[in-house]
C-alpha cells in the first residue's frame, strides 16, 4: 500500500473548497492484487473515493451474440454499493452506471491486446464502496492496474483524471463539492506513453479556451497518477 | 451489431483518405436536413427531424411533478429515447440498452448544461410542486447519427412546445389548458458529432461509416460559443488536436445548423 | 401521397359529434415506403390517427421456441409513442398494446404466404404516433400496406375498420369521443376479396340485430378503405 | 406448442365433419359442468369451477383505492389470471404472455361491458376514494375453452362476494368488517366459446380441438341477451354466417349456463 | 377423501387458541391424483390451509446450466394464490416464495432416485390456495404424495411439520395466530423410515433444550402426518 | 455451479474422515478472522470482515418510513445481499438470485429474532413514522461460508451505526444530523456455520468443502445463549445427534466470535 500526494504549485492561486491548489490532486493510494478468487484486481482511494476493481479472463465467451471470431470483447459493470453516497442508492444498475459502464469499457478497450483472445470475453467489475466526486475516472485508473494485475497482456495503461471549472476558474480533479457547484466538469482518460485521449467527457459551460486548458490539466493530473499506478504495481510484482 | 465486410470498410477508407466520401460529400458536410414542427397535435411541442434517411419523432409533454429533493427551486426535465426495433434490422425490443441509454443522456446533458430552458421559470411551489418537461424521442429510422438529429429535433420540439399557463390561487394551484405560453427559453445549443476513419475525422457519418469508424465525438455548443456537452466514443484514442480542430468546426457548423430552428 | 373521403349518403341521418353522416369515414391518407431500413413500410392518416408500420422479413429466425418447420411465423409489436395521447404514457408494452399485438398478428396472418418461408419470421412493427379513435384498425390496415411493400407473397389485402353504436345508433368509424362516450365499438377486419372476417371483436352492448347491422357497416367501411390502401401502392409502384 | 401429430389432426376432423366429436359429445355441447362457491374463506367472494378436466379457481378480494382520473364516481373492478405452470405441460412461469393476457381482458371486458357491477355504487368520495375489486383467476388445470370457464367462476365468485360495509362520518371513513354486504350486481353475463375445425363451429372445444382449431369465437352474452364482448381468435377467417349462428347459439346456451349459477 | 384428527394426549397441558393439546396437530385430509394434464398432482386441506402440487417430469431438460450428466434436478416453486392471505397478495415470486422454493426442493431431494434419469428435470409446483400457518410444510407433505402420484421412485416419502413455542410452551403444529404471536417456530421435514431430517429452520428465541424439546416433537408430528400420506395413496391405488 | 472432480472430492472427504484439513485446521477451527468498522465514511455504520479469503463489507444507512400496518409501533430492519459477479467467476450480474435471498434472510432472520436491535425505540410516530435501518452486505470475494462472515459484519456495523437525534416538536420531526446517537442495542447473536462431509461435521467450510458438502447447517446463537435462528441446506439429511452436537459446539464457538466485535 503506497500513499502520494501529488503537491500542487500553489502560485497565489485561489483557494479551493478544501484549500487545494488550482492543479492539486487529492491524496490517492492504490494497491494491487487484493481479492482472491478474481484473476486480478486492485483497491483505490482517492480522496473519498473507495473503489474496488476484480477482472476475470480472458475466458471462453458463452454469448454468442458478443462473440467476436478475431478477438476478445469486453464486458464492463460499473455498481456503486448501496452506502457509497449519502442517500441510500437502490441495489442495480440506473442509466447513470450503464453510461459509465459503456464509456469505461471504450476508455480500457485500446490498451488491451484483445486480438490475442479470439472468442473470448474479459470481464470487469467496478465497485465503488464509497462515492466523492471523481468516480468514474478513478474506476478506469483502478481497472487499468487490475488487468495488469491479472496479466492481460496490454499496450500502455490507462490512467483516468477529470478537471473542470469551479468560481471561473480551470481546475484539476474536482472534488464532490466542487462538481455539484462548478460550472463544468471534464473527465479524460490517457494512454500516458502516447499521451492519446482514450475517454473524453465535458459537462456544464466552456469557452473552447477554457476547455483546451481543461484537457492540458486533466492530460497533466493523468501523467501524475500514472506514476501511482506503476508504484502499485511494483509494490506488488517487483520491479 | 453488424460485421462489415473487410472489402467495404476498405474502400470506404480508401475514398475518406482521399478526401472523398461514397455519397459524394466533402469530409465536413452535413448530409440533406429537413425538420418540421407541430407534427403530433397531442404533444405539446414537436418535431421531425431528417438528417440524410435518419428519421426522428420528438414530442414534448408536461406535467406537475415534485422537484428533487436537492434542487427544490428548479422544474425537472426527462429526456427518454427509444431506438424502435421498426428503425433497423439490429434493434430489438425491449429496455433501453447502453445505446439507447448514452442517446438520451447525452442529449439530456446537452439541452440542460447550455441552461437553454429557465428551470427556475418551471418551479411552481418552492420544494414542493414543478413543471417536468418530459422529451420523448421516437427513433423511426436509423441511417446514423442519431445524436445530432435528435438533439435538432428535442431542441425545434422545446423552442415550440406550448405549456398550460399555471396561476397559484392561495393554495390552489390553477392550470389553465385554454391559455397557453412558450417555454422560457434563453440560449439555444446544438450538436455535432464526428467520426475518425483512417487518418482524417469526418462530420455527420452515415451509418455504413459508423459501423467502421474508429473513434467518435459529439460536441453540443450553444448560440453564443459555449461548449455544453461533449462525448466521446468508440475503440480508438484520439488526439488532443483532433479534438481541438472539431471543437473548432463546431462552431461554424452549429451555427448552420441553427437556420434549421423555428 | 393521397387523400380520398368517403362520401356518407347522409339521407337524414342523425349528426354525430364531427358532423359525419352515420356511414362516413373520417379522412384517410396511406403512404407507401416511407423508412429507408425496412424492408417494407408504410404511414397512414386517418382522421386524427397517425401510424407508421415497419416489415421486416422475411427472415431467418433463430428463436427455437417460435421457429416452425413448414412455415414462417409472425412477430408484430403495436406500441403507442409516448406523447400520442393526452396523458403521456410511459414507455414499454402494456396488458392493452400486448392483446392488440397478439390479434393484428392474427388478422393479418390469413393473407400471408407462411407457408413459402419455412423456418423465417416475418416482423410488423406499428408505431402510433397519434392516436384519435381506431388505432388498432388503422395499424392493420397500414400493416397490409406495408407487408406488400415488402413484397411479401400474400392471398389478398387484410382492411380494417370499426363500427359501434353512438347515441343508440348503429355508426361506422368511431372518432375518440365516439368511442370513448359511445355504448360499443367493433372493430372488423377482413380481406376484401373474399369478404372473410380475420379480426372480430365486441366491446359494449348490443343486441344481436344491432350487431349484425354494426358487422355489415364494418365492412362496408372496409371496402372503401381497400381503395386507399391499392392507390397507394400505385402511388409507389404503378399499375 | 405442441405439434399435432397429422394423424391426430385428421381424426378429430373428420368426426367433426361427420357431426361427432371424440368424447361423444355433439357439436354443441359443453362437457360436464361444475361450480361451488365459498370454497376459499379468505376470499372475500371465490368459485372452483370445472368445465370437463378444466379447473379454475377465482377469488374475489376488495380494497379502498383512488379512482381513475377520468372516471372519478365509479369504482374499479381488476381482472388478473395467471396461466399457472401447474396447469398444463407448456406453461411457463413468469410475467403472463399474451394468452394469460388476452384471457384476462377478455373476461374484464365481458363483465365490465355488462355492467354487471354497479359501479356508481363502489364510490365512496368522489374523485378521492373508491372502492377496488379484484378478481384473480387462479388457472390449475388447462383441459381447453379457459375463456367459458373463467366467466363462469368470475361471475359466480362476484355474486357471492361480502365486502365491508362502509360508511363516511364525517370526513372519516369506516369500514366494518363485522359487518359484510352484497356487491351492488344488475345483469349478469356469461361467456359461449365456438371453434371452427373442418367446416364446423363446434361448442367448448377440449384442449386437443383447441390445438387444431383454425379459427376461435367467444361471445359474452347478458341474461338479457345483449352481446357484452366478443373476441374472434385464431388464424382463419371466419364468415358473416358462422359469426350469426355462433351469435344465435349463444343466446340459447348461456340460458343453461345461467343454471349453475348460485 | 380421508380425513383423520390425530387425537391429542391432552393431560392437563394449557389450553391453545383453538383448544388443541400441545401435540394435537389440526384436521388434515390428504387426496392423490387430482389433476387431469399434470404427471402426479395432490390436495392437502391441513387446517385452514387449502394446497395443491403439481409433478411433471421426469422429462428432458433443456436449460444446459441446470442439467446434470448423472442425474436429474429438481425445479420447485412455491406460490401463493393473490386471495390466499387476509391482504390481496400481488402476483409472482418475492423473496420469502424464493427461500420456500429452494428448501423445498433441498428437503424433497434427498427422498427421490434422481441417479435414474440423467440429463432430466423433475417439475414441482405448489399452489397455496389459502394460508393459514404452516404452509412450507404443507407443501412439502403433498408434494411428496404427489411426487408417488407421478411414479417417480423414491427412497422413502418425506413428510413436514413445525412445532414452536407459545406462551412459554413447546407445542406441536402452529396455527397462524400462534405463529404470529409466538416465540419460535421450528419446521422441520423428515424421511419417516429412518427419521432423518431433510429440512430444518428455526425462527425465535429458544434454550438448547427447548429447540431439542421441538424437534422430538415435530418428528413425533411428522411420524403421524406419514400415516395419512400413505392412506391418500391407498385410496388412489389400492393396496 | 463448478463440477467438482471426483478426485479432489476424494482428498478432501479422506482427509476430514482422518479428522483433518487441507488448510490444516482441525474440524471445529474458523480460519483466520479480521473485522474493522468504520470502514465507510458515507456509511452510518460498517464494517469489513475476512473469514479467510472471503470479504464482505456491510453498510447501514436509516431513513424515515412507514410501518407495516400489523406492526405500528415498532421500526423496520431490512437486510439486503449482493452476491457481486466481483466475488466469484459462478456469481452474475442481476437480480438477486435464490442463494442470495436466502443469505439475505437467514442474516435477517439471525437479527430479528435475536432482538438484538429494541425496534419499539425506532418508533417516531406510531403508526405514521418509524426508522428504517438498511444492511447492505455488499460480497467481494466469496472463499465460502458467507453466512458466518454476514452476520459476524453485520452486527458489528450494528453496534457502530451512529444515526441522527429525532425529536418531535408538536406535529413536527426534527431530524438532528449534528447530532447522532447509536442504535438501541439489547443482546447480540452471531452464527456458525457447519457442513457434513464424509461421516463428519466441520465448522466453517472453504469454497472447496462447500463445493462438496452433503449438508450444511447454520446456526444462530444470542450472547446469552438463546437459539435465536437455524437453517438447513443441502440436498442430505441430518440425524438429529448430528445437529444437537452442532448446537453445543456454537455455544462454545459464538462466545469466540464475540470477542471480535467492536
Amino acid at each position: 500500500m503506497i500513499i502520494i500526494l501529488t503537491e500542487g504549485t500553489n502560485l497565489g492561486t485561489k483557494s479551493r473548497d478544501d484549500g487545494r491548489a488550482f492543479d492539486e490532486l487529492r491524496p490517492l493510494t492504490i494497491e494491487a492484487g487484493v481479492l482472491e478468487r478474481a484473476d486480478g484486481s486492485a483497491y483505490l482511494e482517492f480522496g473519498g473515493n473507495k473503489v474496488l476493481v476484480a477482472v476475470y479472463g480472458p475466458k471462453e465467451s458463452f454469448i454468442r451474440r458478443f462473440q467476436r471470431p478475431d478477438r476478445a470483447y469486453i464486458r464492463c459493470r460499473y455498481n456503486m454499493a448501496p452506502f457509497s453516497v449519502d442517500d441510500r442508492k437502490r441495489p442495480g444498475p440506473d442509466r447513470r452506471s450503464v453510461e459509465i459502464s459503456k464509456i469505461t469499457a471504450e476508455a480500457l478497450q485500446p490498451a488491451i491486446l484483445l486480438e490475442k483472445y479470439p472468442r473470448s470475453v474479459i470481464e470487469i467489475f467496478i465497485e465503488v464502496l464509497e462515492a466523492e466526486g471523481g468516480t468514474r475516472c478513478a474506476g478506469i485508473t483502478a481497472a487499468s492496474v487490475a488487468l495488469a494485475d491479472a496479466g492481460i497482456p496490454m499496450r500502455d495503461m490507462v490512467v483516468a483524471c477529470a478537471s473542470g471549472k469551479v468560481n471561473d476558474e480551470v481546475v484539476l480533479d474536482l472534488s464532490e463539492v466542487e462538481d455539484k457547484d462548478g460550472q463544468a466538469d471534464v473527465p479524460v482518460a490517457i494512454m500516458p506513453r502516447s499521451g492519446k485521449i482514450t475517454l473524453l467527457q465535458s459537462d456544464g459551460s466552456l469557452t473552447p479556451e477554457e476547455f483546451e486548458k481543461a484537457v492540458d490539466l486533466a492530460v497533466e493530473g493523468c501523467q501524475s497518477i500514472s506514476k501511482v499506478q506503476k508504484e502499485a504495481l511494483k509494490n506488488r510484482y517487483g520491479e | 451489431m453488424n460485421i462489415v465486410p473487410e472489402i467495404t470498410r476498405k474502400s470506404i477508407t480508401d475514398l475518406i483518405n482521399n478526401q472523398e466520401r461514397a455519397d459524394g460529400r466533402s469530409l465536413n458536410d452535413y448530409r440533406e436536413i429537413s425538420l418540421e414542427t407541430d407534427v403530433i397535435s397531442k404533444a405539446e411541442g414537436s418535431a421531425r427531424v431528417k438528417i440524410g434517411n435518419t428519421q426522428i419523432v420528438v414530442g414534448t409533454k408536461s406535467q406537475l411533478g415534485d422537484p428533487f429533493p436537492d434542487t427544490p427551486k428548479v422544474g425537472v426535465i426527462i429526456t427518454n429515447s427509444e431506438l424502435l426495433p421498426m428503425a433497423a434490422p439490429e434493434f430489438e425490443s425491449g429496455p433501453p440498452d447502453e445505446h439507447s441509454v448514452e442517446l438520451s443522456r447525452v442529449v439530456d446533458r446537452c439541452i440542460r448544461e447550455s441552461r437553454m430552458v429557465d428551470l427556475e421559470k418551471l418551479c411552481i411551489i418552492e420544494g414542493k410542486k414543478v413543471r417536468m418537461v418530459f422529451i420523448d424521442l421516437h427513433i423511426l429510422d436509423y441511417d446514423g447519427n442519431l445524436f445530432d438529429a435528435a438533439v435538432l429535433g428535442a431542441v425545434a420540439a422545446l423552442l415550440t412546445t406550448k405549456i398550460p399557463k399555471i396561476t397559484l390561487e392561495g393554495s390552489e394551484i390553477v392550470i389553465d389548458a385554454e391559455n397557453k405560453e412558450s417555454l422560457p427559453i434563453r440560449d439555444k445549443a446544438l450538436m455535432c458529432t464526428f467520426a475518425k476513419i483512417g487518418d482524417n475525422m469526418i462530420l455527420d457519418p452515415s451509418i455504413d461509416e459508423e459501423e467502421i469508424l474508429s473513434a467518435r465525438l459529439s460536441i453540443g455548443m450553444t448560440e453564443s460559443g459555449k461548449i455544453c456537452a461533449m462525448q466521446k466514443g468508440g475503440a480508438t484514442p484520439l488526439t488532443k488536436e483532433e479534438i481541438m480542430s472539431a471543437v473548432k468546426l463546431t462552431e461554424e457548423k452549429t451555427k448552420v445548423l441553427m437556420e434549421y430552428l423555428p
